[in-house]
């Protein structure tokens, strides 16, 4: 990671800008849209997880949470500007709080994976629930099972007429999601980041340094959850309707499997992970001779079993390997198993 | 119990030729396309592969009979795989890239509202054939289920009569469960009943000991549950191992639209008054014709339901539409089927109303006895008078909005 | 007389029946020198851990410079200005050398000064030819050093150290003593630890442990010659 | 009076499910600190190859008991040398990959049994207390509940092989010590956590309508029952269970079925925020 920044961002932009000119010309931008959606909501766990060592098994809470954000002050208000800017700030600020309450108390890793997992499930059934005309906020009916359609989608700032959608939303998402990875490479290039790496790596010692590890985790983890919350936005108004299903624990099942499968401790790992993924998802919908689940299942456990560090860091060390350049850093192997 | 060798073949077939089908470049430039969007894989995939059968073997009788205005009909199908983000996807697949003229397909309410608008926008014409809660006004669409309303009007009356005036209702806590529970309370109170009490359950609620107390404590004279699902299912199971079946009369709006009826045992089924558009005990010429078939395709027709026979139908309709106006252009289409068209199916006579583009249909209301439904009454033409009250296309054709229908 | 840096009043810690921590009153003076001793389970451990904030005594007080800080989480504690050294080697594994000590001089210094004074730490540690390999590939010794230099880089001046000598090679032990007296020269040092050979080596006072209570303290040659320390020593170690 | 019984029973009902539906994930998480999320889909299984036996003529009894604990076991055994056993020691990575064997076994119930609701009437049959109905099974299922606890006690409390499972508990060194591969240990264990699974899932089975997917409905709130519970296997079972069967039953009468899950999760949050190392972390310290 101590590569030269300049370098790193001069790399990463012109990736993404090849991909935005080449991607279109293979996979319909429809498509291609929601793929870097997912590679956003990767990344969002990819960050918390790979470089906080913190597991959420609710990371589609923040997800489903910034999706109903939109949808709701959308209806209410009629333009997306301020619904995207509180999707993301609403699901970061809720994050804050659920992580403040978690780490504060100081809770091991798999009671941290039961109170995300329990949250998830509340917000499940409680969305779930809410079919009754008596749930409305504003002028949003919380529509239940059934979700909210028909809210404002994406339009130019100020400008509620001019609808962004299409090709052009494939565009506004990934430069976003460039955005983001941007960030994210500040971020870890960082103080802050650099901490989190410790802190990910040993609390107590973190702590006897001086570092209020419970705030600093709690920072992390709203700021992974406001990537979430911004993937969320931008998926509802891609679909055009949000439902409970956003919240479901199969939904957060998937962005973990993601990351396994993509790697943890990398940047593009989840990213790769999720969109490659979700499209293998897309393209198996096209047959009906194997159940997909099950495939989605054996991609796990193999993934578990014999790549536990995933897809990138695998690649890249082959990478090294075969070309036989660079310095020979040791890879971080089986940086989460340590969090057991 | 093992994988059934026909279904493992039909798969098969199926796959191939939705293999053959999928390079768009491959199909006869002047086939028609129709497009399939239905879940048949998960969850939801008791309900979508039945109606993937049927709609399949709509279209095989059609080409047998030379096609639509001398040209072969394609299918082009999507597995949604009980996953509304795949609804939106294949949605635009189908109408930006593969271009096809029409669209059936569709499940849940929600799946139908993640495309409605994608087909509204790109001018594509859509059929819905699903009982749902009804209120959906959009010239674009037509809706080939039954609504609550034609449903309840029939039930109730028929299930009173049988019971007593305290009714107790359970419903499935979404839009569906929420509306139809209100029109039960609209005619029961028209029949001079009374509704004592009225819970909803979110659809994976499994566990109904505390409400089988409950229902106890309100002593109702009949018991309506619009409950969905699987795990919904329970609760007709605990009601018989309670020992309630005898004691207090049941009647439903879905049970039995998946084939649910055929889970329970006759113990546990037996004398539950249901009302549909579609049963297979229908002793109908037309019917009969439509198992054989159907048992010619598949080999077994126990799969068929409620919602297989109104894609079959809504096909149907689709295509004497399209005779009628002579092409599969959109609006020639559209306004075709809005003179009123009609067809005899496998349930009847079934009608589009021009005003709602839903359907006229009859309804039978029948007993769950041993596994099958026996049709006890029958109402013929019944109209989709809730829909009605919000809705009138003649008059708005550019409506856009699914209505909640207040009562 | 100097100033108090570390004093602990009553200080008591019980686990279910058991008094691991016995009414222990303690003062330090700044720049001193001190070693805990006592025989395995005689209450040092959970002295150093109730003083650190890695537990929260049952009853007394713990001061620093003066304050109370009783109760304290360890961050608050080390970010006064405590360096803490645990018993088993508490280091960032996956990390550098470097990296490791630069994480605890950034906690009190801007990351230019933090990288300064890390390179110097790095110098005087020896760790030149090691500084960007990581942690886990060490040796015992040398993740020990490097743990003294990220306790020392953030100049501390109260130095909190559990059995900093245990498993090391003499080598070792001997550039260990000279780090140890190089932060007297600005903190006061506690050292808990067991090897009577090495406390021989640094000490001058003494507080010996038994049963959770301080049985006695005084000038290290004193301690070793008394009946009493001897008897309770070799009692239990035998 | 009569409500007040109902209630009661009720009550119980709801305890003895949740032990129920804990057991098998607690006895593998207890005595190997592995969690099995495919723990529900166990479950499933265990359903399907009771109504499968009962469809091939098995007595119902016999199918539940009998049949699907041994299914349900060897298909854990299966699993266990397959995938667990290269995972020892690994806690998340366990996760991760039982996770992956439960949308696995979905798949492949699905591509089975399809995705239609299936299931079996049940086997005893309701009865009157005054006013009201109670479904005999209810009995049925506190029984089994109530035996299952006798039993596991008795046989960590009283047998050999219990004292090796228990001292394994404690250090996996142990059991290496006594003469005992821990590898074999663990592998017995997991066929017993498995048979449990098994036969909470048979034992379900007549009450709901059976689905490949319903697995996911019992792991989320065994997850929850056995982590509140804590270090001890059955104090920790036990208690845990009871609260929250209380606290959802209360809930479930007083509002609905849905607001009593939602007090369950509300419930289990509070508790682990109080005692984040579960329940017998505070009480019943060094009870089994």
């Amino acid at each position: 990671m101590r590569r030269p920044a300049a370098r790193d961002v001069a790399g990463i932009l012109v990736a993404s800008a090849l991909l935005i000119a080449v991607m279109p010309m293979l996979i319909g931008t429809y498509t291609l849209t929601v793929l870097v959606i997912y590679g956003m909501l990767g990344l969002s766990l990819g960050l918390i997880w790979g470089f906080g060592g913190i597991l959420c098994f609710g990371q589609a809470a923040f997800f489903g949470l910034g999706a109903y954000v939109y949808a709701i002050s959308a209806v209410n208000i009629g333009e997306s500007t301020l619904p995207m800017i509180l999707a993301v700030l609403v699901t970061a600020g809720f994050a804050a709080l659920l992580g403040a309450m978690m780490f504060y108390g100081r809770l091991g890793d798999v009671y941290l994976g039961v109170i995300t997992l329990v949250v998830t499930l509340i917000l499940f059934k409680f969305i779930n629930t809410t079919a009754g005309p008596q749930y409305v906020i504003g002028k949003a009916r919380l529509g239940g099972f059934n979700g909210i359609p028909g809210f404002q989608t994406l339009n130019v700032p100020g400008d509620p007429e001019a609808y962004i959608w299409g090709d052009q939303l494939f565009y506004v998402c990934a430069v976003a999601l460039v955005i983001v990875v941007l960030l994210v490479t500040w971020l870890l290039r960082s103080s802050f980041g650099r901490i989190a790496v410790g802190i990910r790596e040993n609390e107590t010692r973190m702590a006897l340094m001086g570092y209020d590890v419970a705030a600093r985790k709690t920072v992390l983890f709203a700021v992974g959850a406001a990537i979430a919350g911004l993937a969320g936005a931008l998926f509802a108004n891609w679909a055009e309707i949000v439902t409970p299903n956003l919240f479901s624990l199969g939904q957060s099942a998937e962005i973990i499997i993601w990351c396994i499968v993509g790697g943890l401790g990398t940047r593009l790992g989840p990213i790769v992970g999720a969109a490659g993924l979700a499209y293998l998802k897309f393209m198996l919908g096209q047959q009906s001779m194997i159940d997909n689940t099950l495939i989605m299942g054996l991609v796990l456990v193999l993934f578990v079993l014999f790549l536990p560090r995933g897809l990138v860091p695998a690649v890249a060390s082959l990478w090294r390997a075969s070309v036989g350049r660079g310095t020979r850093r040791r890879p971080s192997r089986h940086r989460r198993l340590r969090h057991g | 119990m093992s994988l059934n060798r026909r279904e493992f073949l039909g798969a098969t077939a199926a796959l191939t030729t939705a293999g053959a089908l999928l390079p768009s470049a491959t199909l006869a430039a002047d086939s028609i396309k129709l497009g399939s969007i239905l879940d048949t894989s998960g969850i939801f995939d008791a309900y979508g592969k039945p109606m993937d059968q049927a709609l399949r073997l709509a279209i095989g009788e059609i080409n047998a009979g030379g096609g639509l205005l001398g040209r072969e009909v394609d299918v082009l199908s999507y597995d949604t795989q009980s996953d509304m983000a795949l609804y939106s996807q294949y949605a635009q697949k189908l109408t930006r890239q593969d271009q096809v003229d029409v669209v059936h397909g569709g499940i849940l309410s929600a799946s139908r509202e993640a495309i409605r608008q994608t087909m509204r926008k790109s001018k594509t014409l859509y059929f819905y054939n699903v009982q749902y809660e009804g209120g959906v006004c959009d010239r674009n669409i037509f809706v080939t289920g039954v609504t609550p309303s034609q449903q309840v009007e029939v039930l109730v009356p028929y299930a009173m009569k049988k019971s007593g005036p305290k009714v107790h209702i359970l419903a499935a806590d979404y839009n569906y469960g929420q509306i139809t529970a209100r029109w039960i309370q609209k005619f029961v109170e028209e029949n001079g009943g009374e509704v004592v009490a009225t819970d909803f359950f979110p659809l994976d609620v499994s566990d109904f000991g505390s409400t089988i107390t409950k229902i106890q404590q309100t002593a109702p004279d009949l018991v309506v549950a619009p409950l969905v699902g699987g795990a919904h299912l329970s609760f007709f199971r605990q009601w018989a191992a309670a020992g309630m079946k005898d004691k207090i009369a049941l009647a439903s709006t879905t049970m039995g639209v998946g084939n649910e009826h055929k889970v329970l045992t006759p113990e546990e089924g037996n004398g539950i008054m249901v009302a549909y558009n579609y049963s297979q005990e229908l002793d109908t010429p037309e019917n009969r014709a439509f198992k054989e078939k159907w048992e010619a395709a598949y080999g077994d027709t126990s799969a068929i339901h409620e919602l297989a026979v109104s894609t079959y139908q809504g096909i149907m309709l689709w295509a004497e539409g399209v005779k009628k106006a002579g092409t599969v252009d959109r609006m020639p289409v559209i306004e075709a089927l809005e003179t009123g068209i009609s067809i005899v199916g496998p349930a009847g006579n079934i009608a589009i109303d021009p005003q709602t583009h839903h359907a006229t249909l009859d309804v039978h209301v029948m007993e769950v006895e041993n596994q099958g439904m026996t049709v006890m009454e029958t109402f013929n033409q019944v109209a989709p008078v809730d829909t009605q009250q919000v809705c009138n296309l003649q008059e708005n054709p550019d409506d856009n909005t699914q209505y909640e229908i207040q009562i | 007389m100097a100033e108090t840096v570390l004093e602990t009043a009553g200080l008591t810690m019980r686990f279910g029946g058991v008094t691991a921590s016995d009414n222990v009153d303690f003062k330090l003076r700044t720049r001193e020198l001190r070693c805990l001793i006592g025989p395995n389970g005689a209450g040092k451990s959970t002295f150093f851990k109730c003083v650190t904030g890695l537990l929260t005594p049952s009853d007394g007080h713990v001061f620093m410079r003066g304050q109370e800080v009783t109760g304290w989480h360890p961050h608050q504690v080390a970010a006064l200005g405590v360096g803490i050294k645990t018993q088993t080697p508490n280091v960032l594994d996956a990390l550098s050398v470097h990296e490791n000590i630069w994480l605890a001089a950034r906690r009190f210094f801007d990351p230019a000064e933090a990288g300064a004074r890390t390179d110097e730490m790095i110098d005087r540690l020896a760790l030149g030819p090691i500084a960007r390999a990581e942690l886990g590939q060490l040796a015992h010794g040398e993740r020990q050093r490097v743990e003294l230099g990220l306790v020392a880089v953030a100049d501390p001046w109260l130095v909190l150290l559990d059995e900093p000598a245990a498993g090391m090679s003499a080598e070792d032990v001997e550039r260990m003593t000279a780090i140890i007296h190089d932060m007297t020269r600005n903190a006061a040092v506690v050292i808990v630890e067991h090897d009577m050979q090495f406390i021989r080596s640094i000490a001058e006072t003494v507080t010996v442990f038994h049963q959770g209570a301080v049985l006695m303290e005084d000038h290290v040659d004193r301690v070793m010659s008394d009946e009493t320390v001897r008897r309770v020593y070799l009692g239990k170690k035998a | 009076m009569d409500l007040s019984f109902v209630i009661l029973v009720e009550m119980l009902y709801a305890i003895a499910t949740l032990v129920l539906i804990s057991a098998g994930l607690a006895v593998v998480f207890g005595m190997m600190k592995v969690i099995n999320l495919a723990h529900g889909e166990f479950m499933m299984m265990g359903g399907y190859a009771t109504i499968t036996a009962v469809g091939l003529g098995v007595n119902v009894f016999v199918a539940m008991l009998i049949i699907a604990p041994i299914v349900v076991g060897l298909i854990g055994l299966v699993v266990e040398r397959l995938v667990i056993r290269h995972l020892y020691g690994r806690l998340v990575d366990t996760m991760l990959a039982t996770w992956g064997l439960s949308l696995v076994f979905i798949g492949l119930a699905t591509m089975i049994f399809g995705n239609t609701t299936t299931g079996i009437s049940t086997p005893i049959s309701g009865f009157a207390v005054g006013r009201y109905q109670i479904n005999g099974y209810n009995f049925f299922i506190i029984v089994v509940a109530i035996v299952l606890v006798i039993a596991m006690l008795a046989v960590l409390k009283g047998t050999r092989l219990g004292l090796i499972a228990r001292g394994t508990m404690q250090r996996s060194e142990m059991a290496a010590a006594l003469g005992y591969s821990p590898d074999r240990i663990y592998m017995a264990t997991f066929f017993c956590g498995s048979a449990l699974s098994g036969l909470a899932g048979a034992i379900l089975a007549p009450l709901v309508g059976l689905v490949p997917t319903s697995g996911g409905a019992y792991i989320a709130k065994a997850f929850i029952t056995v982590i509140a519970g804590g270090p001890s296997l059955i104090a920790g079972l036990v208690s845990s269970a009871t609260s929250f069967g209380v606290v959802s039953q209360v809930f479930t009468f007083a509002i609905s079925p849905v607001i009593g899950d939602v007090a369950l999760l509300i419930a289990a949050v509070v508790l682990l925020r109080a005692m984040p190392q579960g329940i017998t972390s505070r009480f019943f310290r060094g009870k089994l």
